[in-house]
């Protein structure tokens, strides 16, 4: 174990940060861009988490952090999808460029 | 090189493989359980840095609930089987270049940084000590947010069923 | 070395399945006839796709799970320390429940609960 | 109010599972319950109803005689073709022509063991069986020729 | 809520239910098409077992026919052979002796009891419990066992001949039914306990497919269908033949049109049934079982129908004479067409559960409907 | 008495003295591999013909006994025939999910299997989340059943991996909720803890009339969890002919078998760890000769004795009720055991606080 | 519609496909022996039941005469999982497709017994039907037959100990009628 | 209850242009194909008759012509008739009675599969039991077909 740095580990939160920016610019699908950001959020974590062990092995604050963010991804998900549901039902699409136009 | 050390790097490797999939696969459904394999990685990956209780609440909320949410949702506003249309050439190649300099510039700056790693022996992180900080009422507690997460809780279900429910006043 | 251990449990699944269906696959003589691999559904050839669009109803059931698969992460490193934190925990985990079961109570009353 | 409607709600549920679950813990524990019989074990003690019919079989007496005199009244009374019934002229003594069954064709596999062609013969030369275990690989098997070899008409019989 | 949550026709599945389906009892392939897993509507699709008894008929003497008839509703093959040979006594008019026709109505009462403890079976494993299957067989081996005695065949039975039965009841009969009759008034207690009572089973049941007494008259629905919903149509009632019109027994009217409300018709009906034949076993008139007949009957031209109750219902059969020694034309009145028929209608706007409930309790016997 | 603490130590000493570190390990995982393979196929085994002799007796009739002595060998038999049976892919489906979800289910089930003591001292992992470890690893098992649904491009498997999706879902929510009842008795999450916390009486003895309800709670959702009758609507035979698993055959449907009996095995293993006191035998209070005795059980009997009677319970369930309906399955979580379990933890917890629990 | 051209072209040599019993030739001796065991008395039977025979069928599940004895309650539902179709009861023209497809979406080894007059010819729908086929083994091969209107429950039973017999020599269909035919 | 006389006069009242055949157990009612639609509703509305229940429809084929026979009952009166209507044999065409009975729409759906009477404006008039692509009419007594049907 100690024979991984944090750099390593930051490489896959970095790697992984990146994968989602691509699944988010190339994806027009609301709920696979939905997907794109949980990829993003979990990169959040994981440096949360690594920061937590490697550089503050005695507090537990990111690892709070990683609880609320988690929380907070899950709710943001709840809503979004609500959102996507409800858009699929008036514009029969879920497609960001076909509801561009949306007012409300 | 011992085991942990491999596993370190079967972990990575499946996280980002995984994950790499499901931002470009073009059926849907696929794409959701590539995204599932990358949560569960995730989630190895935290046991293997000995977090367990942050591991099994990765597991719990997004295997067990966000992406049985994500799934139904696909299932609800789709056609599953369908392939999703190729995305613009001139996107990816855009979103392609972004990503790559973006993290090349990032890593870049990462790996600068020393990180200076307190070679203290890394405690165990007992949900005990989490639950004691978690609702203890000193200046180190989380009480506060604590409570301010069912109340964000009550909100986000609150929103979710009023713009549910919307669409009940529309039809009419 | 607990993740060590999974890794052996993973292998062991793995190759229990793997020796399973592998057997079959090399000592079975098949027929093989056009009809063999369709979709069944009752002996009538199948209308349409199941990978439409289709309207799973309970998705509203999803989302107000995924609300209190939350709260419950919440509540595992509270119940452990109940005992020692006492009273405060209580009072403090009512709070918590009470603001989520105004929630409930209002998904219910909305009729979110019911079935669609 | 509305609470106390909930637990009897609950209550009444609760109960009325519960007593399902007496009754198949009865007969859980009440091994004498148990009505299976066995089936091929019990072949020998095995006796069917007297009146089962199982198949239609020609009567034989010792002398491997029988009493169909081929009139074919089975035949026609027969609902879905399964008797056939083939036959010959014999020559008698006296030299004249007499009628008499040289086959007596039976489609196992058409019956249907309706009993209308028992009923419909005048001299009683067929009744119906109790046999059952009539299982084949081959479904030619099924079909019987019912008068035994050599065997001829009862005297007396018209 | 459906129509509220703004629900797509994009989201409909068209479903094939059948023919080889364990909730259709048999071969009844039901098109349905679905919305999530509410139904939108249904759709029959007959002629699986579709096996031109009317068109046989036709060529079959009028002593022949009858047996293919207990082909038709398997689980009432006597009542059905019992309402082939009352029309052809129609036709011929013969009155058949007393004894003849008490056997007759004793086997169709203890034909109706196989029949409703079978479908009770059914129902309940249509529903998802096994284990009442096995009780309501346990009882229904103890009549096929006495039908065996009697009339050699275990489902078949080709027992009614026009002019009475075709044989005298067997010795042991009477004791053996008297036997059967205390042991199963004591398991239906069981039954309620297990199935009735059940909380599952209720809410399963109540409340779904609803079935307005109006639209079971037009639908044409008969028997503990129609019953259920408070239709008075009992034909050993209205049109009693036999010794029906002798006898004192209930009909069974249960005014919801539910599936409850059906589900009860059917076990109050057993009851009735029991009581039937406790009223006619210890009265067996002596006398012939059999009217003399000619060996070849010949119907007199003109048309016959005659109608019987059903353990499903009104089963009416419509013989056209031409004078000779085969019917012309033969048409059964199956209760269960009319029946199904009503699918549709009370299943719509229900769950996938709800259709397979519902149509449990409409009690389908295929080859009756299909002919 | 024989005690697997003794084997195992004996054992890993053995190994220790005569290979060097790596070595053991590496004998070790294959034991343990050969152990828990050797355990699913048992337990398969035993549990398919535990099933069908207990439905059998409640039936009235004799169930297996012709194939072996007493039909013992009849799920040997069943077994020998899926393995050497022809495994389906049907052509319209997504053949890599429909190939990886039976696997899936497979490594969730043995996963599982990792935190769960047998008996003392016998535990291939005491993870220190113990109940959290595997109500997380159980919510993977429903992406497996979705998957295996979705693949097979089937109505019938589509719409009971949907049903099963929402369902076990659901009914995650009262189990967690029963759980943390018993948590919050013991102050630990780990199970020999909690093990360790019953040996002077089990939970459900001394935790009064709420552990009672938890414990039903508990059993009714882990019914629902495992996808058993009377909340089997994923699979329900006569509605959607078999559910999720409609196109699968040979041993790939064995797997999914086999899962859903090692399921009901590991619920109503958690079920005896967490209200009976799993392996520890049965003590009351200060009685000491009466406990002394009862330790002369192994207390790997005392384990298994305590998940059999628990699975019994729960084939008993399956045997006598008819199935729910989908709306009424999800209200039943969420008009009663939702609320019921959360105010009956409340009750816990006062009782935990007040320490009126013996 | 394939059951009309089944009906027309009326051979009279067996009209199924006869293959070579799976894993025969591959395996040998004691291993072929422990598998044609276990297949034999775990055959599984297809839900398929179209008319009277198949309340017989009901009744040999019951607890009375109870198959499962011999293993063979594990009725299953869809084709994949089975291994023996009953045909109990009459097929017609329309329901001949149906038969077919649901055996051929049977995974191998397969099995199928004709239960009753009807599944073996017919029966008392031979003469005068415009849409009987006269005999399941027009559509798919057949093991078994059981004769019958209907076989009572133990005649049912019979047929599977006979199917098990059949299974355990190993033999093809094809041997079989050889064997019994020794001139075909 | 009212007797086949009561019942004959009260329908030659309403449709005296209706002929009656004697000697069936009930009232046997002979009307032309155009009447049939107006005719029913009235037995189906009037009060006193009420016939709510076609109980049984079906058609016979007399070789020259195809008669129509419907068998309607009140279930509150508990009186039947018969009501017969001729068809041409070589077009049969009739109006469909599916609006008033919604019974009939699966048994008018039944005759055109056996005996190919056509129903007008029936909302879905397909085969019902037969395939959808058999030829012929299998009740009609000219029906033959040499590969399935046996004869004895
Ligand atoms: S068996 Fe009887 S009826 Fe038949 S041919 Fe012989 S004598 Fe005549
Ligand atoms: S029992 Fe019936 S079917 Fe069989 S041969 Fe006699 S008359 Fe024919
Ligand atoms: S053989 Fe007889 S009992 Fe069996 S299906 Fe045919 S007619 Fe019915």
């Amino acid at each position: 174990m100690n024979e991984i740095s944090i750099t390593q580990i930051l490489f896959v939160s970095t790697a992984l940060f990146f994968i989602g920016m691509y699944g988010l610019f190339t994806r027009r699908n609301m709920i696979t861009m939905l997907m794109a950001i949980e990829l993003i959020l979990n990169s959040v974590n994981i440096n949360f988490v690594a920061f937590n062990k490697y550089l503050y092995p005695g507090k537990l604050d990111g690892v709070f952090f990683t609880i609320f963010v988690i929380t907070i991804a899950a709710a943001e998900a709840a809503v979004a999808i609500a959102i996507i549901i409800n858009l699929y039902r008036s514009h029969h699409s879920i497609d960001v460029d076909d509801a561009s136009e949306l007012k409300y | 090189m011992n085991a942990s050390v491999i596993i370190f790097y079967l972990i990575s490797a499946f996280i980002l493989t995984a994950g790499i999939l499901a931002v470009t696969t073009r059926k849907i459904f696929r794409s959701a359980i590539w995204l599932l394999f990358s949560l569960i990685g995730i989630a190895a990956l935290y046991f293997w840095m000995q977090m367990e209780f942050i591991a099994a609440v990765q597991i719990i909320v997004y295997v067990g609930g966000i992406v049985v949410l994500i799934i139904f949702s696909i299932f609800l506003t789709q056609k599953s089987g369908d392939e999703m249309p190729k995305p613009l050439k001139s996107r990816t190649i855009f979103a392609t270049l972004a990503v790559v300099f973006g993290f090349a510039f990032t890593y870049n700056l990462i790996s600068e940084y020393g990180f200076t790693s307190l070679n203290a022996q890394p405690l165990e992180v007992k949900v005990s000590d989490i639950g004691t900080q978690m609702l203890s009422t000193t200046e180190h507690g989380f009480v506060l947010p604590f409570e301010v997460v069912s109340i964000l809780l009550l909100a986000a279900m609150i929103g979710c069923i009023v713009i549910a429910i919307k669409v009940k006043q529309q039809e009419k | 070395m607990g993740a060590f251990w999974l890794i052996i449990l993973i292998i062991a699944a793995l190759a229990f399945s793997t020796g399973g269906i592998l057997i079959a696959k090399i000592f079975v003589k098949k027929t093989t006839n056009p009809q063999k691999g369709q979709a069944y559904e009752c002996g009538i050839p199948t209308e349409g796709s199941p990978w439409n669009q289709f309207n799973v109803g309970y998705y509203l059931f999803a989302l107000i799970f995924l609300i209190f698969d939350v709260e419950l992460i919440f509540m595992y490193p509270w119940a452990v320390v109940v005992k020692q934190v006492g009273m405060m925990a209580l009072v403090e985990i009512v709070i918590f429940l009470f603001i989520l079961f105004m929630g409930f109570l209002y998904a219910h009353k909305k009729g979110a609960l019911k079935w669609m | 109010m509305f609470l106390k409607d909930y637990i009897k709600d609950v209550y009444g549920a609760v109960k009325s599972l519960l007593t399902g679950m007496r009754l198949t813990g009865y007969y859980f524990t009440h091994p004498k319950e148990i009505i299976t019989q066995q089936y091929p074990d019990n072949r020998d003690t095995l006796k069917m109803a007297e009146r089962f019919r199982g198949e239609v079989v020609m009567l034989h007496d010792e002398n491997n005689e029988h009493a169909c005199t081929g009139c074919s009244a089975c035949e026609l009374a027969c609902p879905n073709g399964t008797i056939k019934i083939i036959n010959k002229f014999d020559i008698t003594p006296e030299g004249k022509k007499k009628k008499a069954i040289d086959t007596f064709v039976y489609h196992l596999e058409l019956c249907t063991m309706c009993n209308l062609c028992v009923m419909a013969c005048p001299t009683d030369a067929i009744k119906m069986a109790q046999t059952f275990e009539h299982s084949v690989f081959d479904r030619n098997k099924l079909t019987k020729k019912l008068n035994h070899d050599g065997s001829k008409l009862r005297e007396g019989v018209e | 809520m459906v129509e509220e949550l703004g629900i797509t026709a994009e989201g409909d599945q068209v479903i094939n239910i059948g023919p080889q389906h364990p909730a259709t009892h048999g071969v009844l392939n039901l098109v349905v098409t679905l919305n999530g897993e509410t139904i939108k509507k249904v759709e029959p699709h007959l002629g699986f077992i579709h096996r031109s008894i009317e068109k046989m008929c036709e060529s079959l003497s009028y002593r022949q026919f009858i047996y293919v008839t207990s082909r038709m509703d398997y689980l009432s093959s006597h009542i059905n052979n019992h309402a082939c040979a009352l029309c052809v006594e129609k036709g011929l008019q013969i009155e058949v002796p007393q004894r003849g026709q008490v056997i007759r109505v004793l086997m169709d009462e203890l034909t109706r009891i196989a029949s409703h403890l079978l479908w009770w079976g059914a129902q309940a494993m249509d529903l998802g419990a096994f284990t009442p299957y096995f009780y309501a067989f346990r009882e229904r081996e103890t009549i096929t066992t006495i039908m065996e005695e009697t009339c050699g065949a275990r489902l078949t039975m080709n027992y009614m001949v026009p002019g009475g039965v075709m044989v005298d009841l067997h010795p042991s009969f009477q004791q053996k039914v008297k036997e059967f009759i205390t042991l199963i008034k004591s398991k239906i207690d069981e039954y309620d306990e297990l199935v009735t009572g059940n909380i599952i089973f209720q809410n399963r049941m109540k409340g779904v497919g609803y079935l307005t007494a109006a639209d079971a008259v037009s639908y044409g629905c008969t028997g503990p269908t129609a019953r259920g919903s408070g239709v008075h149509c009992d034909v050993r009632k209205i049109y009693p033949y036999e010794v029906y019109g002798k006898l004192h027994f209930d009909e069974v009217l249960e005014t919801e049109g539910d599936s409850f409300a059906r589900y009860l018709v059917r076990m109050k009906e057993i009851k009735q049934s029991i009581s039937i034949i406790d009223q006619l076993i210890d009265n067996i008139p002596d006398g012939d079982f059999q009217a003399k007949t000619k060996a070849v009957l010949k119907l007199p031209k003109g048309e016959f129908y005659q109608r019987v109750e059903t353990a499903r219902g009104e089963l009416g059969v419509y013989i056209v004479s031409e004078g000779g020694t085969t019917p012309y034309r033969i048409k059964f009145r199956s209760p269960g067409f009319s029946n199904l028929s009503a699918l549709d209608h009370m299943a719509k706007g229900g769950k996938l559960g709800d259709l397979v409930a519902t149509m449990g309790t409409l009690d389908l016997v295929i080859p009756d409907i299909d002919r | 008495m024989f005690s697997f603490h003794g084997i195992t130590s004996s054992v890993q000493t053995w190994l220790n003295n005569t290979f060097n570190p790596t070595i053991t390990v590496m004998i070790e995982s294959v034991i343990v591999i050969l152990l828990a393979i050797a355990l699913f196929a048992a337990l398969g085994l035993v549990l398919v013909i535990m099933e069908r002799r207990v439905a059998a007796f409640m039936q009235i009739r004799l169930g297996p006994n012709r194939v072996g002595p007493w039909g013992l060998l009849q799920s040997t038999a069943d077994t020998l025939k899926l393995i050497m049976k022809e495994g389906l892919t049907p052509d319209g489906a997504d053949k890599f999910l429909f190939n990886l979800a039976p696997f899936i289910v497979m490594i969730v089930a043995m996963l599982i299997l990792a935190p769960i003591g047998f008996a003392k001292d016998f535990q291939i992992w005491d993870i220190n989340i113990g109940v959290l470890y595997l109500s997380a690893i159980s919510s993977i098992s429903v992406i497996g059943i979705l998957m295996a649904g979705w693949a097979s491009n089937n109505k019938y498997s589509l719409m009971g991996a949907m049903r099963s999706g929402a369902q076990i879902v659901s009914y995650e929510l009262s189990a967690g909720l029963s759980v943390l009842s018993i948590v919050v008795l013991t102050g630990s999450l780990k199970l020999s803890d909690i093990v360790a916390s019953q040996e002077n009486g089990w939970w459900i003895f001394k935790g009064h009339i709420p552990a009672i309800i938890a414990f039903v709670i508990f059993i009714i959702a882990a019914t629902a969890e495992t996808n058993r009758a009377p909340f089997d609507l994923a699979e329900a035979e006569s509605e959607l002919t078999a559910g999720f698993h409609t196109e699968y055959s040979g041993m790939k449907f064995a797997l999914f078998f086999l899962a859903e009996y090692i399921n009901i095995f590991i619920v109503c293993a958690i079920g005896a760890t967490l209200f009976f006191g799993g392996w520890m035998p049965f003590h009351v209070g200060s009685w000491e000769g009466f406990n002394h005795i009862m330790d002369y059980i192994p207390s790997s009997v005392w384990f298994f004795g305590k998940t059999f009677f628990l699975i019994f319970v729960i084939m008993w369930f399956r045997w006598t009720f008819p199935r729910l309906r989908i709306d009424q399955l999800l209200n039943l979580e969420w008009k009663y055991l939702l609320p019921i379990s959360m105010f009956n933890l409340l009750l816990m917890t006062i009782i935990a606080i007040m320490g009126w629990h013996f | 519609m394939d059951v009309k051209d089944a009906v027309q072209t009326k051979q009279p040599q067996f009209p199924g496909e006869v293959y070579e019993a799976p894993g025969g030739g591959f395996m040998t001796g004691a291993l072929n022996d422990v598998i044609n065991w276990a297949r034999s008395n775990s055959l599984w039977p297809l839900t398929f039941g179209t008319s009277c025979c198949a309340i017989e069928l009901m009744s040999t599940a019951s607890a009375k005469y109870d198959y499962s004895r011999f293993g063979f309650e594990v009725v299953r539902a869809t084709p994949r999982q089975a291994d023996l179709i009953i045909v109990s009861g009459t097929i017609v023209n329309k329901m001949a497709p149906v038969l077919k497809r649901l055996y051929y979406q049977m995974p191998d080894p397969k099995y199928v017994i004709a239960m009753g007059a009807c599944a073996i010819s017919g029966g008392p729908f031979f003469y005068n039907t415009y849409s009987v086929v006269k005999g399941v083994d027009h559509v798919i091969p057949v093991d078994v037959y059981i004769p019958g209107c209907p076989p009572r429950p133990e005649a049912l039973m019979h047929s599977l100990i006979t199917l098990q017999e059949k299974i355990m020599s190993g033999m093809t269909r094809d041997q079989i009628r050889r064997q019994h035919n020794p001139d075909l | 209850m009212m007797t086949n006389e009561e019942l004959k006069n009260k329908i030659s009242e309403m449709l005296p242009s209706a002929t009656y055949e004697e000697g069936g157990e009930w009232l046997n009612i002979f009307i032309a194909p155009e009447e049939l639609l107006s005719f029913a509703e009235r037995l189906r509305y009037t009060k006193g008759l009420d016939f709510d229940s076609l109980f049984c429809l079906t058609c016979v084929d007399w070789k020259t012509n195809f008669t129509m026979v419907y068998h309607l009952t009140s279930t509150i009166h508990f009186h039947n008739i018969v009501v017969k209507v001729k068809l041409d044999h070589n077009n049969p065409a009739i109006e469909t009675v599916c609006n008033i009975w919604r019974t009939a729409e699966f048994l008018e759906r039944e005759v055109y599969d056996l005996f190919g009477v056509q129903f007008l404006n029936h909302p879905d008039l397909r085969r019902l039991l037969l395939t959808d692509d058999w030829v012929g009419y299998p009740l009609r007594k000219d029906y033959d077909d040499p590969i399935n049907m046996i004869k004895l």
